[in-house]
């Protein structure tokens, strides 16, 4: 009876797990979904405490324990989730995700602590098996996430060991021989499982450092549905639906998110993974190109030509955030809009380093939504428009992208600012992007730059257009 | 042979389920715009924390003079904790932000 | 009601089976352009003529002396297979003209 | 060992149904995915008649009856599709929908002849429960698709008895109760089952037998998915997988669609169903129209027109169906590219009665597929356009759907014809189409009538222009 309540708890909470996910995939209704499939966990998570029962159903204790975990994760989890700044949320998705990933390995190494392979029903030993994965790719998610964690910290350098590619392949190979050997030669507490422990730590560490930085969103989501699988591991292993429902869900949502993420950066995941341009980032210095040259724009007549002018567009970039420019930009919009000037921003959708960063930036500094104009929206505008300011942007504005067929960015759609009457460009120096490729733009005619930090540079923009 | 042939006999079930979920998964994601990339990498990830269901069984089993499984389940309770109550109120905040615009195209 | 609760409980894995596939099979046609919809309404009758698998399990029970059930099995067979045949040929005939348009926008 | 083979041929069949469905929903891959699930059921029929095992794999035969079942399906089956005209392809698909619910309600006989209730587990007789549903809904599936298949074929007019939802209601209302008699008064060989097969039956006719002919494709679609939903019924029956996922997936599938050609026609399915105005569908003979006139052309007027114009648009709809007129419309098209004009047709999504039906009808004269353009195409076209030719159109491009909040198409996107600088109106009468509703379009300025069935209004206009 209760059991069968189990159960039907669980197909909800699986229900809730499939309906949040289609929701969050809309912006309308992601938020609701969100709720929902939370909704639904806690629907799990209380069934579990209050229904299970073992086959037994004799040894079932330690209630004290799990309340207290369960009380000590959600004061810890809420309070990092709501402090945690904007901007830093990707961060903060890594370090929960690895969390998940620990849960799943430690599953797999109590449940191994107490499997008797000589009880198994045939000659393969499924659950064993079973365990072994889970071990495995909840301890590289875990290893992993941090890593990657650390790297949007700041804290871990990108760095690319000598034969990197090789040694992963070789403890891959390692790993999996291991299993192999685990599984052939299976007695009780095998202590050749701890190795396999900590060879899938090691590896997890070896697989994220050599990524640079800025891919750290998509190794993230990659890892993501490592998790999902790893949780699936968990849920053959106790035949627990819900877990299973959760787990699949979530590896092939993620493995296909992983995919669009790529997609819309116009990269391959190999690409990604084997660091092909993500790995090389320059520094804040610029390096002089060849023998064309720019021009410069002074802070006054860049005031003198926004203050009368009648559309100005903003295009943020990663520069934008890295100078916690937000603020004064938006000072600076307002600014010009009590001068009667119209000021929308154009958001490309891989602006900054995780989709969405420009958005949460900018919501940050309470710029008002309808300002924030999507890349299909204000393209056929730019044309209409006297003064486009790109603050620290570069690949999304690279007219490479659409004309230069060998350019490993050809083929992304990019915010055509060059229709536009004038562009000034803010940026410290003449360095690459993301990307790390030259930006013809910048020697286009209309074009003038405004070299320098792009917060300082904003200051004393404002402080001039009041001025004029 | 004979061997696999047999256990994915007697696993039909399982494997349906795993095919259908996994395609279910696919599919239901498949058309999502740019912006909601981080958010439903969020989701997700919050979901995936029902792993916390398995560490609960874990310790609802463990026997109470198994220090070693006490202390090993408990921190893996902490830590599935973590995922899904840090997952969800992240995502939620990052969806805080839609709530003002009243439709957003794709 | 304890009834029923234990039949649900017993089911689980056909339930999930059957969500699963109710769902899986409301994504994967739910952005189908007008002009298709014919052809699909072709195509997923000729699927649901996989009742034909069903007719042949019938008369491979059958036992040979029970006249009726061969008859009735006969007849099941035969109008199975014409709904698998007529269905798949004639959706194909349909879906010919699609053949010359190299890309038809939706 | 060949049960477990029998298994994994299901499971590869209901892999090919769930691929196919995607494939056969995206016009660059449909015919693949027709093929590829045709494979599936191969797999599937051959494998059940050489692997399957009965418990007792004992009692196994009949391979003669068997074989010869499906060639002569096979070859029947064969040739009514291959003999088929394009334009009857609805009620065929019909007919073999109508086959499969036979099929699956003659499962059920079978196996309820067999069942003995003595010998079930548990107090719910789950089998037979599967047994009623399944005779029901195939055999409402087979009667209701045979009534569809003769209005289609014009065989059966549309008539709607007195009384006729309060008598559908009652009908339905004693299936049931009939159902739950036969589940509480559960005994071998109860002879009431033979008593639901009939109120199936006529249920499945007085269903269908009220709703307008036009309506037909939608009634087809829903049918089509209560056969999936039966065929999934024989697989619960049998624990067969294949039949699960195949029945499944096309009643889901089939239901979606069947909104999905509602919403294209911008109506409800309860709107359709209880005939709002599907049944009420007028002659050919002309109504006037209160005060308001129209203006006709001449024949020769026509032709000298359209042979000194620089770009025309045909708009094909039901009427130039009816008429068959679809070669000789070619053959003025042909004639006009000869004389240099730029002739090209636009396509509607709902013309006509079934979806695609234009394109069919147009492809079977030969009409080269780029000629045939689609709504969006050709909408901002027509502004361009010296000539729009109307044949037997009339909803499709109502200008009420754009202007007339009340009307009953108002939403529905339509062809913008009244853009082009001529319109002229190849129909019988006055007399509306489909929905029952006046069209203003008929009396602008720039458009002219050209009264007649369509087939003879062409050929004089081919004579003429030919003189010109
Ligand atoms: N959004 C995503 O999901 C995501 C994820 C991963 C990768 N990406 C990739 O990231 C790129 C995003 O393009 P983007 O145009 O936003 O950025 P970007 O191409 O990376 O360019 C950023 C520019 O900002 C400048 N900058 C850095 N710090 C600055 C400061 N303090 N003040 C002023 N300028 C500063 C840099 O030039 P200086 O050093 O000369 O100042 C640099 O050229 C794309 O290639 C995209 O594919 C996106
Ligand atoms: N495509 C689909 O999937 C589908 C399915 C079901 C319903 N529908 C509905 O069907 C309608 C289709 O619109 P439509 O514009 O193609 O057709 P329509 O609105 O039904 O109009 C057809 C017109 O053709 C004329 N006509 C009939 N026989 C003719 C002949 N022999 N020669 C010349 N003219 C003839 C009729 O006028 P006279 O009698 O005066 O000649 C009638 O006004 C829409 O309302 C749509 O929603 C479509």
């Amino acid at each position: 009876m209760s059991l069968n309540i189990l159960e039907i708890s669980y197909l909800i909470a699986s229900l809730t797990f499939v309906i949040g996910l289609k929701m969050l995939s809309h912006p309308d209704t992601a938020r609701k979904g969100n709720l929902i499939a939370g909704l639904g966990m806690l629907v799990a998570i209380f069934a579990t405490i209050f229904l299970f029962q073992d086959y037994d159903s004799s040894k079932i204790a330690n209630y004290g324990l799990i309340v207290l975990g369960l009380l000590v994760g959600t004061i810890i989890g809420n309070i990092m989730a709501k402090k945690v700044k904007m901007t830093s949320m990707p961060q903060m998705v890594s370090f929960f995700n690895g969390m998940g990933g620990a849960c799943a390995a430690l599953i797999a190494i109590i449940e191994f602590r107490h499997h008797d392979p000589s009880l198994r029903l045939s000659s393969f030993d499924g659950a064993m098996f079973i365990m072994l994965l889970g071990l495995t790719i909840g301890s590289v998610s875990f290893s992993g996430s941090l890593i990657a964690f650390g790297k949007l910290e700041g804290k871990i350098k990108d760095r690319v060991l000598p034969f990197n590619q090789a040694f992963n392949m070789a403890m891959l190979l390692a790993i999996v021989i291991l299993m192999v050997v685990l599984m052939m030669n299976n007695q009780m507490n095998n202590p050749l499982f701890y190795l396999l422990l900590v060879l899938a730590l090691v590896y997890g560490v070896m697989f994220v450092m050599p990524i640079g930085g800025a891919d750290m969103p998509v190794v993230i989501s990659l890892l993501n549905s490592f998790t999902g699988v790893a949780a699936a591991f968990g849920g053959f292993l106790y035949g627990n639906k819900a877990m299973l429902t959760g787990g699949i869900l979530v590896g092939s949502a993620g493995t296909i998110l992983t995919i669009l993420m790529c997609k819309a950066m116009n990269r391959s995941l190999t690409n990604v993974l084997l660091g092909a341009f993500g790995g090389t980032k320059a520094g804040g210095s610029g390096k002089e190109v060849g023998d064309q040259s720019v021009a410069e724009i002074s802070i006054n007549d860049a005031a003198v030509l926004l203050s009368y002018s009648h559309s100005v567009v903003i295009v943020p970039g990663y520069g934008l955030a890295v100078a916690q420019a937000q603020h004064i930009c938006h000072e600076l919009d307002q600014l010009l809009e009590e001068k009667g000037v119209e000021v929308s921003y154009a958001i490309h959708p891989v602006a900054g380093r995780m989709p969405g960063h420009m958005n949460v930036l900018l919501a940050e500094a309470d710029v008002p939504y309808e300002k924030m104009k999507e890349m299909d929206e204000i393209n056929p505008k730019l044309s209409n428009t006297d003064v486009v300011i790109v603050i620290g942007a570069n690949d999304v504005v690279n007219p490479a992208a659409k004309n230069d067929t060998s350019s490993p960015i050809y083929g992304m759609p990019i915010l055509e600012v060059d229709a536009a009457k004038n562009v000034i460009i803010l940026k410290r120096g003449m360095s690459t992007g993301y990307a790390g490729i030259e930006n013809e733009l910048f020697f286009y005619p209309k074009t003038k730059m405004l070299f320098g930090d792009a917060k300082d540079s904003l200051q004393k923009l404002v402080s001039e257009v009041k001025e004029v | 042979m004979e061997n696999i042939l047999s256990f994915i006999g007697d696993n039909m079930d399982m494997i349906y389920f795993l095919i259908l979920a996994v395609l279910l998964g696919v599919e239901v994601i498949s058309k999502v715009p740019a912006i909601l990339h981080t958010p439903l990498m969020s989701g997700a990830n919050a979901i995936h924390g029902v792993v916390i269901v398995g560490a609960i069984i874990v310790m609802l089993q463990a026997s109470p003079d198994d220090y070693v499984a006490q202390a090993i389940g408990f921190t893996a309770v902490v830590m599935g904790t973590l995922n899904v109550v840090g997952g969800f109120v992240v995502t939620d905040r990052m969806l805080e932000m839609f709530k003002k615009k009243p439709t957003i195209k794709k």
